[in-house]
């Protein structure tokens, strides 16, 4: 449905996204994850078709997606920045959002609002930030797109909130099942939600893989530094902490044997990421040395 | 694997320009507001009064020449303001493209004349009504009072100063300089090169019904491909 | 430019009512439905108005149309020529108003005409009678102003005559009216030929006729008598 | 159930656990037909794709078939296999954890077995 080819896109001199490649053929959940700043709300204007790519391609269900019709029928992006005409109350934008998407859950809609609380009557202006999100997600929600793009859709929302809202994407992607692109700061929240993760970092695709890999891709040891350095020779190291008398270190989990006396972990997929988009070879403790 | 929605253009304009009529109401009030505001102020277009030998007479004229220079100004107002980045952008929260949002706008630019045309001719013949009725004065009816003609010339000059106006903010958007050289250089022949509002209508304004259509139809066709060349390529940036 | 300044004040007041749309759009008064209620009401409030004028016809008054404008220079001109040729026998019957016959008793009879004696054409001409009478003969086509046929209004001159001079003034007469024009005057081409001037101004004779005795003496005070 | 999406246990053999303990209190039955992945998705709150790899895993292990267009069944001796695998599997890491704790408290490999049988006797 989706594919990239050294996509590149430059604001002006700086650059944002310098070569993204991968490639989705069928419904899934995907978490979009990365450092501020990275591009992940950009990659998702791309798909979109709100923006225009600087350099390589991105074709959505086969075509170019800025300025196209078909994929802008199919694919709805939702964020923050999202407005409605003024003149609208919600009520109004849900139901005249049926004639631009066929497939518009009307009810579902309408079902949602009433359950978070939010009255019908109100202008979409006057939502507070976490009502504007909820609004926003519900909206996108119903619209059923073939692709749903979420840009931080959880963002100002409280915590009941959220938990209903992912419960909510889950139960409609059942029903419904379409490519889902999400993306968060919170990875850990929406870790069971989700199929695969496409990690951003520096511009490039870091990582598009399913979620079980992700997290079987690193281990975290602990012993001591004499046993575990020459561990350290064989593998790739994300990252190292001698406090001494324990020696922590997350490596690369490529097979290799581990002395049962090195305690060791498999790390959450949220924490792999975190590793593999840090700072190379450095942490927060070198500031203070 | 829900279906995908097939959307053809013409039905995607459609659709937006019925959404454009309800999310633009507004407009439609502001011209009516204007209308009737002036209406009431002023009364008529003007009067001229003289005397000839014994005869002294005092005309009071009842025409739509004041009310389509309001009309012109409402297009021009309303016409910049449709170009603005927010309404675009509220525009995407349905399906469109640079493409139809455009053409979209400019159909309603289309709908919005012919509304200021038919609101222009009621608003003319209530004040002459509520004048017959309330004011016990000879009153002279010095055309026909339904011409196809002269609603014809109302509708085009305001739609084509409504399409100017959308183009020039489309413009200004795109490239302020170009947008204050045009300016200077259109201002500065209106000083000195003999170029004036009138000239625009003497352009216009030619005997044969055939060669007026074709040159509002010329100058319509390079407004509205400017508009959309240069929007087309617009990206969407929500702030 | 000088149009552009001339209607800065519109634009001004046109700024003004914006902000007052965009306040009252705030507090919602402007819903798409009630919007196009106002819509639908205003342009019936339109149509009753038209068909309101066209009843109410009796205080309407229609301009002549150009053919029949034609008809009425052209019957002016025929009068004119009439009129300068001294043929007033040839002048229609219908056209006739009134004649009176005054007596002169001096030699010297004098005429004066008002200030405001503009649109009465006054001519003298000589007859070989012994008597004293002079018989004076007004005639008058259809008074066409402004495109309206306006007869009906108009009052012929008055004639006193005193001590062998004739004081001769037209009652002033003020004509208000209003007028409609649905179309755009402003757009109307320039070139307006001379036809159309003169059909828009005044058409229609009016003729004082004096038929005098050749023993008296016409002094003329105003320089206008013919 | 003590199903947690934050554990370093990856989700997909949390519920390949879960199943195989619903298995073992024969709550699910030999021949029985067994959520779908859809189901379990809407249960555990997860991606129909993680639950799926879950009953992947037990159709692997053979503990779970396919019936096409039936969806997934309990094999006829799915617990006695369950049983035999945690058996082989689960006791011998646990053996193994025993054995290096020993090693470092320096408990020889005698003094060993005779705790394992004291216990056992002690049952």
């Amino acid at each position: 449905m989706i594919q990239c080819e050294e996509l590149e896109k430059r604001y002006g001199k700086s650059n944002v996204l310098t070569n993204v490649s991968f490639q989705i053929e069928e419904p899934k959940i995907i978490g979009l994850i990365g450092r501020n700043g990275v591009g992940k709300s950009t990659l998702l204007k791309l798909v979109a078709g709100h923006l225009k790519e600087t350099g390589g391609n991105v074709q959505v269900f086969g075509k170019r997606p800025f300025n196209a019709l078909h994929v802008a029928a199919n694919v709805i992006l939702i964020e923050d920045k999202m407005s409605f005409p003024p003149i609208f109350t919600l009520k109004e934008i849900l139901l005249h959002a049926k004639r631009f998407y066929p497939n518009f859950a009307t009810e579902l809609a309408f079902d949602l609002l009433l359950y978070v609380g939010i009255s019908e009557k109100n202008e979409h202006m006057q939502l507070s930030k976490g009502q504007t999100a909820v609004f926003n997600l519900i909206y996108g929600l119903a619209t059923r797109c073939a692709v749903t793009l979420l840009d931080e859709p959880m963002n100002g929302m409280d915590e009941a909130v959220r938990a209903d809202m992912y419960r909510a994407i889950l139960k409609d992607y059942i029903a419904f099942p379409r490519l889902i692109i999400m993306s968060s700061h919170y990875l850990q929240e929406m870790e069971h939600l989700i199929e695969d993760i496409l990690l951003l970092h520096e511009g490039v695709v870091e990582l598009y893989a399913p979620l079980e890999e992700v997290q079987q891709m690193a281990l975290r040891i602990v012993g001591q530094k004499e046993e575990i350095e020459p561990l350290l020779e064989k593998v790739h190291v994300f990252y190292k902490r001698e406090q001494s008398p324990l020696f922590e270190a997350i490596i690369e989990n490529n097979g290799l044997e581990i002395p049962a006396s090195v305690k060791s972990q498999s790390l959450s997929a949220s924490e792999v990421c975190k590793y593999l988009t840090s700072s190379k070879e450095g942490t927060i403790d070198d500031i203070f040395k | 694997m829900t279906s995908l929605n097939n959307v053809s253009l013409a039905q995607n304009i459609w659709q937006q320009l019925l959404w454009k009529c309800r999310t633009f109401s507004s407009t439609f009030t502001t011209v009516l507001i204007v209308q009737i505001i002036f209406s009431v102020l002023s009364s008529g277009s003007g009067s001229s009064g003289g005397s000839y030998g014994s005869l002294l007479y005092n005309e009071s004229i009842y025409s739509l020449d004041l009310l389509f220079i309001i009309s012109i100004f409402s297009a021009i107002m309303l016409g910049w303001l449709l170009a603005t980045q927010s309404i675009r952008n509220d525009n995407y929260s349905v399906v469109t493209t640079n493409f139809t949002e455009t053409v979209s706008t400019l159909l309603f630019l289309v709908v919005l004349s012919i509304f200021t045309v038919f609101s222009a001719l009621s608003s003319l013949y209530i004040t002459v009504f509520t004048r017959l009725l309330f004011f016990d004065q000879v009153m002279v009816i010095k055309s026909a009072l339904f011409e196809i003609s002269t609603l014809f010339i109302f509708l085009i000059f305001v739609l084509i100063a409504g399409s100017a106006s959308y183009f020039a903010k489309t413009l200004f958007d795109i490239s302020k300089i170009t947008f204050l050289l045009l300016t200077i250089v259109i201002i500065y022949s209106m000083q000195t090169g003999g170029i004036s509002e009138s000239t625009f209508f003497e352009f216009f304004l030619v005997q044969s019904m055939g060669e007026m259509l074709g040159k509002v139809l010329l100058v319509l066709t390079i407004f509205w491909g400017l508009t959309i060349a240069i929007r087309q390529r617009r990206e969407v940036i929500r702030r | 430019m000088n149009v552009l300044i001339a209607f800065l004040p519109i634009l001004l007041i046109i700024v003004f009512l914006l902000g007052i749309i965009k306040l009252a759009s705030r507090i919602r008064i402007w819903t798409p439905k009630r919007t196009s209620w106002v819509i639908l009401i205003y342009f019936m409030l339109g149509v009753i108005s038209l068909i309101g004028i066209l009843i109410m016809q009796d205080k309407t008054t229609k301009t002549l149309s150009k053919q029949q404008l034609k008809v009425a220079l052209e019957e002016e001109q025929k009068i004119d020529e009439l009129y300068g040729a001294d043929k007033f026998d040839q002048i229609p019957a219908d056209y006739f108003v009134f004649t009176n016959s005054y007596e002169g008793t001096a030699e010297d009879i004098e005429i004066t005409l008002g200030g405001n004696v503009y649109n009465t054409r006054v001519a003298v001409t000589w007859n070989d009678s012994e008597s004293n009478h002079i018989i004076a003969t007004y005639y008058e086509t259809p008074i066409i102003f402004k495109r309206m046929d306006i007869s009906k209004d108009i009052q012929p001159p008055t004639i006193e005559f005193k001590n062998n001079h004739f004081y001769i003034t037209e009652e002033e007469m003020q004509f208000d009216f209003t007028s409609i024009q649905v179309n755009l005057e402003m757009l109307k081409p320039i070139d307006y030929d001379q036809m159309s001037y003169s059909l828009d101004h005044f058409i229609g004779n009016r003729i004082l006729h004096l038929n005098v005795p050749k023993h008296f003496n016409i002094i003329d005070n105003s320089g206008w008598v013919d | 159930m003590d199903f947690n999406a934050q554990s370093t246990t990856p989700i997909y053999i949390q519920i390949a656990e879960w199943l195989e303990n619903e298995i073992l209190a024969v709550r699910l039955l030999p021949e029985g037909k067994v959520y779908s992945q859809y189901q379990l998705a809407e249960i555990f709150n997860i991606n129909p794709a993680t639950a799926g790899k879950g009953l992947t895993i037990l159709v692997e292990n053979e503990i779970l078939f396919k019936k096409r267009g039936l969806g997934m069944f309990v094999v006829a001796d799915a617990k006695e296999r369950i049983l035999a695998t945690r058996r082989n599997h689960n006791l011998t890491k646990m053996a193994q954890e025993i054995v290096h704790e020993a090693k470092r408290l320096a408990v020889s490999d005698e003094e060993l077995i005779t705790l394992i049988k004291q216990i056992q006797k002690e049952g």
